[in-house]
């Protein structure tokens, strides 16, 4: 139970419960079930990319396509849907979840072979990836009358009051903490993180490893674009413009080291819901629009200074515990 | 240990031909400058004109201005992108100000001030809490940026000072050399000199290659990290200045997204992304090359096709019969 | 290693002397460079299509379709760096910023291009004309008058705009918030003015937002074709529709779906391809001196008739079409 | 000698032309302390990334219980039995002890191939308590000290089930205490029937837990023996091809005014009223455990003084 307030994602949990308290004094509606399902909703897509983000900053890396590769494969599941509206959906999401695997295994190769820094590989896949976005549909939108009645109403299906966007979300959750915990390739993804060379020491093929992480961070991003396109039932050139910026603060605020070797699932999703509460939030409590991202901002830096705070003291309660052990 | 290094050395004597030299990252970057020249002219005949040529530099020359502090930035293994948002933050400092009626000179320094202050306040969060650069600057993006909304809200503040406009419209004499690119110059050459010729430049490379033991050779790393980014901020006020100059008004949206322009041009320029190396040639040529393309799908492929080179070369080698040599 | 150096410089000077051969011969023709506010916006697509016809109908033109990526003041001051640099003969813009680009037009105007703004102006100062779809006040009052009538002038309402610096949209809020001094709206209160960039999500999550803040909103203006599509599908998630009224400014081929199913009874637009045609027509003639671009001048714009140019040199095309229910299918296929 | 489970034979390594090592010999019994010794550069790191297969050797070969092996990646010598600590920090900071001990080997489950965390936790439990150490599994290692984080290698050694452990200079970073506790583990490892290979530069230890020898000078291999049948001296002249006097002729030292004085230095949790004179021509020596404090106010008089007069700056 000591563990417990030990861990960086205890911290960010109460700071999460604080603000949900101050939040619901002043507007008791922010309490709703219904508002928290639809938080949840809203942090569904951007949980899941944060994720696939996480996996490859463990590794020392970071992805910046991640947006653009959305936008692409959530595009190319629109105009699939539209022009030939028999495919069924099944077949549209594996199709994207495809592209996806397909983009994310480019940045994969370029780091991984081509040895280029994942930085500079993601900064260029992101224009390349936007830019294929525009080729692809020319400039012109996918819009709701276009798309089938399944393909636009399948994140909105709902069972027991949870969409399935939110539940296919949490089937993500599972799947990667089953992965990062419970598999070997799972638990390399640390050690390339933490410590290239020891790695290699203990046989861990690091360029196996990068590759994977690339390659999955892009199939969570291809799915995450069908669900995307499909939520927001419209298809633009513009779809995730900077999304990435917002996987890599969920990341950084859920206690992701940013320099590799650390970070869970577990932080990073709260650190998706915290960004999710924080926005909803501010709306609720009718916080002018243009004071939003100010205050957002500020909370992020609150949030990694307490973070880093709390980190290093609780490091320091465990090297005095030490000291006393010897 | 002393044999490995000594091998690396022969290897580097042996490097010296006229092939090697051509394949400097400083010449590669020389020749696709020239080549993007050569297509530009082809798309459009009056582009190698005189005053179109001068006139173009506009656009990219406060980019060009934030990318010389940021290559220090980078060096020491940091990184910053707010630099955007402190221009926006600069810009609408200098619109209230000069609302109130300060004049020319005083909305400079206000510009220079409210962009050190900035810039100053991210050094300090990093070194005092001792969190990554990244961290602290995706935060303070969204801050800057978000005060610069809050002062400013759906309005723009348009009235400037006739003189202001100077800074970012005008000409040296008759020359059609604009101001903009002179001063850009000049900076060039003291970051130049500071980076290569100092004691504070070798300072910055110790840093990037191995903070720890710069700390243990008595170099105050958090001092010079916390210099780096002030005037990271300073250079960011700089060029809010020569911006607002420019359009003549200010809106909190301005200059969105120009971070990842800036580093791309640093990177680009053969600055290690992971600290350590790099210098001010290879930037400079690289502002001049995205600078006269638009960001878009070709700086996408330009920049992983360079940074690619080096390694295709390595992989086109054949394997030495001593086996694989792994670090 | 040497070798394959040696086969790479080869290849470069290769593509460096292709590159050289590849020159291409300026063209006679009248060049018009048609400047959006970003790329791959289906409204300006349709604009560009009006240009198109024009350029046919007249001959002799070369139309340039150039924008931002994304809707910045200087993605397009650099776009119109090199137009000059191009020498282009003239440039029909729809600004992102009514002042940041005076600058740089008035420059392009020094050295001799024609500059007119369409759909969303530049301050006089930097333009011959301006060509407003319609007057940005009757577009203000009727947007009020069009979701007053649909939700029998009582209630609290809500604008949901593009972003919080597009200068047109920022006109017409105030001519909207004049219109509901109006003494036949004491009834109706305007509540809030949120803005959702001109990107889906963010417009879909600021209603959402909306619907949650004010729990008797009875209606929503939004006069932005990404935002009242994306509030759109928001009333229709949250099960609004019919509960919350719906109308703005949108493009019927985006909006069908959802007047079809009556979330969204009527909104209105004009024809951007006429837009993007008499900008185009205008453009041609101004280059060609057959136009003057002078305050009181009637200018005879082809197919769409006479359009006189007002006070500040801003001429005024129409009144926008409303689709409802009826005309809808007949539009979606056209724009 | 029919427990001699390593030997390599003629090992030759050349980085780009350069000889590192040169015809070594090497062999390794079970059941005892093989001591590698030579000067820094001498070629004894050389030798053991051969072994551990981080490096492939130019020419020579491996046996390994009288059959010829090759290790082109360190995974296939771990799975020869061959495990090594290295000199270079080669753990994972961030992760626990358990993980540390596991990592490229992590025990799965047999019904569904996921990991097995309890099983994994039983049994470093287990090594800890083989080891005697008192740390908890969950630990992160950036916690521990050098000579815990040195355990925890071994433990991994352990849990690999090697017959074969290289010590790669263990005791460089230990006090006296701690060397003497790593002593006690060797031991019982021998005990036990493991081959260790023990590398160091320190005489005094080679022959306080070696039993035998090999000398490595200039990547060459100079000779092999039994340390019960040789002294000291012998085996200085193998390892620097001269005798200790020309090596380190004894030469007096004027010892001259006070340069430097430190009185009542004081970092709050870290060390207090440290007080020393430094005179000139003098070697001062620092004596402590690891975590007194030592190198700790030896950076702090050393950032103290390049900024005199101000706050030194903390990291």
């Amino acid at each position: 139970m000591k563990d417990l307030f030990r861990k960086r994602e205890f911290n960010l949990f109460i700071f999460i419960l604080f603000i949900i308290f101050g939040v619901s004094w002043r507007t008791p509606s922010f309490l709703y079930i219904n508002n928290f399902v639809d938080i949840l909703n809203d942090t569904a897509i951007l949980s899941m990319v944060a994720i696939g983000q996480l996996m490859i900053i463990v590794t020392g890396g970071i992805d910046l396509s991640v947006g653009s590769s959305l936008a692409l494969s959530g595009m190319s599941a629109a105009l699939l849907n539209q022009y030939h509206p028999g495919i069924p959906i099944f077949m549209i999401i594996l199709i994207s979840i495809a592209i996806g695997l397909l983009l994310g295994s480019v940045n994969g190769l370029l780091v991984s072979q081509a040895k280029i820094p994942p930085i500079i590989t993601t900064l260029g896949t992101m224009s390349i990836y936007r830019g294929l976005v525009f080729v692809l549909c020319g400039g012109t939108w996918v819009s709701a009358h276009e798309m089938t009645e399944v393909f636009r109403m399948f994140p909105r299906k709902s069972f027991l009051g949870i969409s399935s966007l939110v539940y296919v979300s949490i089937l993500i959750v599972i799947l990667f903490l089953i992965f990062l915990n419970l598999t070997r390739t799972g638990r390399e993804i640390y050690g390339v993180g933490g410590n290239k060379v020891a790695s290699q020491y203990v046989g861990i093929n690091l360029k196996k490893i990068q590759y994977i992480v690339f390659t999955l961070c892009g199939g969570i991003t291809g799915l995450a674009g069908f669900l995307w396109v499909a939520r927001y039932a419209a298809a633009q050139s513009e779809t995730a413009i900077g999304f990435e910026l917002q996987t890599i603060a969920a990341c950084v605020i859920g206690g992701v080291s940013i320099t590799g070797g650390s970070g869970t699932i577990i932080g990073v999703v709260l650190g998706a819901f915290f960004m999710g509460i924080v926005y909803n939030a501010l709306t609720m409590i009718n916080v002018s629009p243009f004071w939003q991202m100010a205050i957002q901002g500020f909370i992020i830096i609150f949030a990694i200074i307490i973070n880093t705070v709390m980190d290093k003291r609780n490091q320091q309660l465990m090297l005095r515990k030490r000291s006393f052990n010897e | 240990m002393n044999k490995e290094n000594s091998v690396l050395d022969l290897k580097k004597i042996r490097k010296i031909s006229l092939l090697n030299i051509i394949w400097q990252w400083e010449i590669i970057l020389l020749f696709i400058f020239i080549i993007v020249i050569i297509i530009n002219s082809n798309l459009s005949p009056y582009f190698l004109d005189y005053t179109n040529l001068m006139n173009t530099t506009f656009n990219f020359i406060e980019k060009a201005i934030i990318a010389l502090p940021m290559i220090f930035v980078i060096i020491c293994g940091d990184i910053d992108i707010s630099v955007a948002s402190i221009i926006a933050l600069s810009s609408v400092f200098m619109g209230m100000a000069s609302q109130a009626g300060v004049n020319t000179l005083g909305l400079v320094a206000i510009g220079l001030f409210s962009g050190t202050t900035a810039g100053f306040l991210n050094g300090f969060i990093i070194t005092k809490f001792g969190i990554p650069a990244i961290a602290v600057t995706l935060g303070s993006m969204s801050l800057f940026r978000g005060i610069a909304y809050v002062i400013l809200g759906d309005k723009a503040f348009t009235k400037y000072p006739a003189s202001f406009a100077f800074f970012g419209q005008e000409y040296i004499g008759n020359t059609m050399i604009p101001f903009e690119l002179v001063l850009f110059f000049i900076l060039a050459i003291i970051f130049g000199t500071i980076l290569h010729k100092t004691t504070f430049g070798r300072k910055v490379f110790a840093i990037g290659n191995n903070s720890t033991a710069a700390h243990f050779s008595g170099i105050p790393v958090n001092r010079i990290r916390l210099i780096i980014f002030a005037v990271t901020g300073l250079c960011s006020g700089l060029a809010s200045i020569l911006l607002t100059s420019r359009i003549g008004s200010t809106r909190p949206n301005i200059a969105y997204g120009w971070e990842l322009e800036i580093i791309t041009t640093v990177v680009l320029g053969g600055v290690a992304i992971t600290g350590g190396k790099g210098n001010i040639f290879g930037v400079i040529i690289s502002i001049f090359i995205i600078g006269f393309l638009i960001m878009n799908i070709v700086v996408g492929l330009l920049l992983i096709l360079a940074i690619m080179l080096p390694e295709l070369l390595k992989r086109l080698k054949p394997k030495n019969s001593f086996g694989n040599v792994k670090k | 290693m040497k070798k394959q150096k040696f086969i790479l410089t080869i290849v470069l000077i290769a593509i460096f002397i292709l590159s050289v051969v590849s020159f291409v011969g300026a063209k006679e023709n009248v060049r018009i460079a048609m400047l959006v506010k970003n790329l791959g916006n289906a409204f300006f697509e349709a604009c560009r299509d009006g240009g198109l016809e024009a350029a046919e109908e007249l001959g002799g033109i070369e139309l340039i379709y150039q924008g931002p990526t994304t809707p910045t003041a200087e993605g397009q001051i650099e776009i119109i760096d090199s137009l000059i640099a191009q020498k282009v003969d003239a440039i029909v813009i729809s600004a992102n910023d009514v002042d940041a680009l005076v600058p740089i037009c008035k420059r392009a105007m020094n050295s001799g291009i024609t500059v007119i703004s369409f759909d969303s102006g530049i301050a006089p100062e930097g333009r011959i004309l301006h060509l407003a779809p319609s007057s940005s006040e009757f577009i203000g009052r009727s947007q009020v008058k069009m979701l007053a009538n649909l939700i029998d002038y009582k209630g609290e309402i809500a604008i949901l705009s593009a972003s919080s610096q597009a200068t047109n949209q920022n006109t017409w809020i105030e001519w909207m918030k004049e219109e509901l001094k109006e003494p036949a709206y004491k009834d109706m209160s305007l509540v809030a003015v949120v803005y959702g960039d001109d990107l889906s999500d963010k417009s879909y999550r600021e209603a959402m937002g909306l619907f949650k803040s004010y729990p008797n909103l009875r209606g929503i203006i939004s006069p932005t074709t990404v935002g009242i599509a994306a509030t759109g599908k928001a009333l229709e998630d949250a099960g609004k529709s019919g509960k919350i009224e719906l109308t703005g400014l949108g493009l019927p081929s985006e909006m069908k779906q959802y007047i079809k199913n009556g979330t969204c009874r009527q909104m209105s637009l004009w024809n951007p391809i006429d837009l993007g045609y008499s900008s185009t027509y205008i453009a041609y003639k101004l280059v060609q001196g057959e136009f003057q671009g002078k305050e009181g001048e009637v200018m005879k714009v082809g197919r769409m008739g006479e359009i006189k140019i007002g006070p500040d040199n801003e001429a005024v095309m129409g009144e926008p079409y409303i689709f409802e229910k009826d005309n809808i299918d007949k539009f979606a296929e056209i724009y | 000698m029919n427990n001699c489970i390593i030997k390599m034979k003629g090992i030759k390594k050349y980085f780009y032309g350069v000889k590192a090592l040169d015809g070594v010999d090497f062999k390794v019994r079970t059941g005892e302390v093989q001591a590698l010794i030579g000067e820094n550069g001498a070629g004894k790191s050389t030798l053991v990334k051969i072994l551990t297969g981080v490096y492939q050797p130019t020419a020579g070969s491996i046996i390994l219980n009288d059959k010829p092996v090759q290790f082109p990646s360190p995974q296939v010598s771990q799975k020869a039995g061959i495990s090594a600590i290295h000199q270079e920090a080669t753990m994972f900071p961030d992760l626990s002890v358990m993980e540390n001990i596991f990592m490229g080997h992590h025990i799965r489950n047999k019904s569904n191939g996921l990991l097995s965390w309890k099983e994994m936790k039983n049994k470093t439990q287990i090594l800890l308590d083989k080891l005697e150490l008192d740390i908890h599994p969950d630990t992160k290692v950036k916690n521990l000290s050098i000579a815990q984080r040195h355990m925890v290698e071994i433990a991994k050694a352990l849990s690999l089930d090697a017959k074969v452990v290289i010590m790669d200079e263990p005791t460089s970073a230990l006090t006296l205490k701690e060397v003497e506790y790593l002593y006690k583990i060797i031991r019982k490892l021998k005990s036990e029937g493991k081959a260790i290979i023990f590398i160091s530069h320190k005489f005094e230890e080679v022959f306080e837990i070696a039993d035998y020898f090999t000398v490595l000078r200039d990547g060459k291999y100079i000779g092999e023996g039994k340390i019960a049948d040789i002294t000291v001296d012998k085996i200085v002249q193998m390892v620097i091809g001269r005798s200790l006097e020309q090596m380190y002729p004894k030469l007096e030292a004027e010892q001259g005014d006070i340069i430097l004085k430190v009185e009542n230095f004081t970092k709050i949790g870290v060390f207090k009223n440290i007080s020393f004179d430094l005179h000139k021509g003098e070697i001062l020596g620092f004596f402590g455990l690891v975590g007194a404090g030592r190198s700790e106010v030896m950076q702090t008089i050393f950032v103290w003084l390049g900024t005199v007069g101000r706050k030194p700056l903390r990291r």
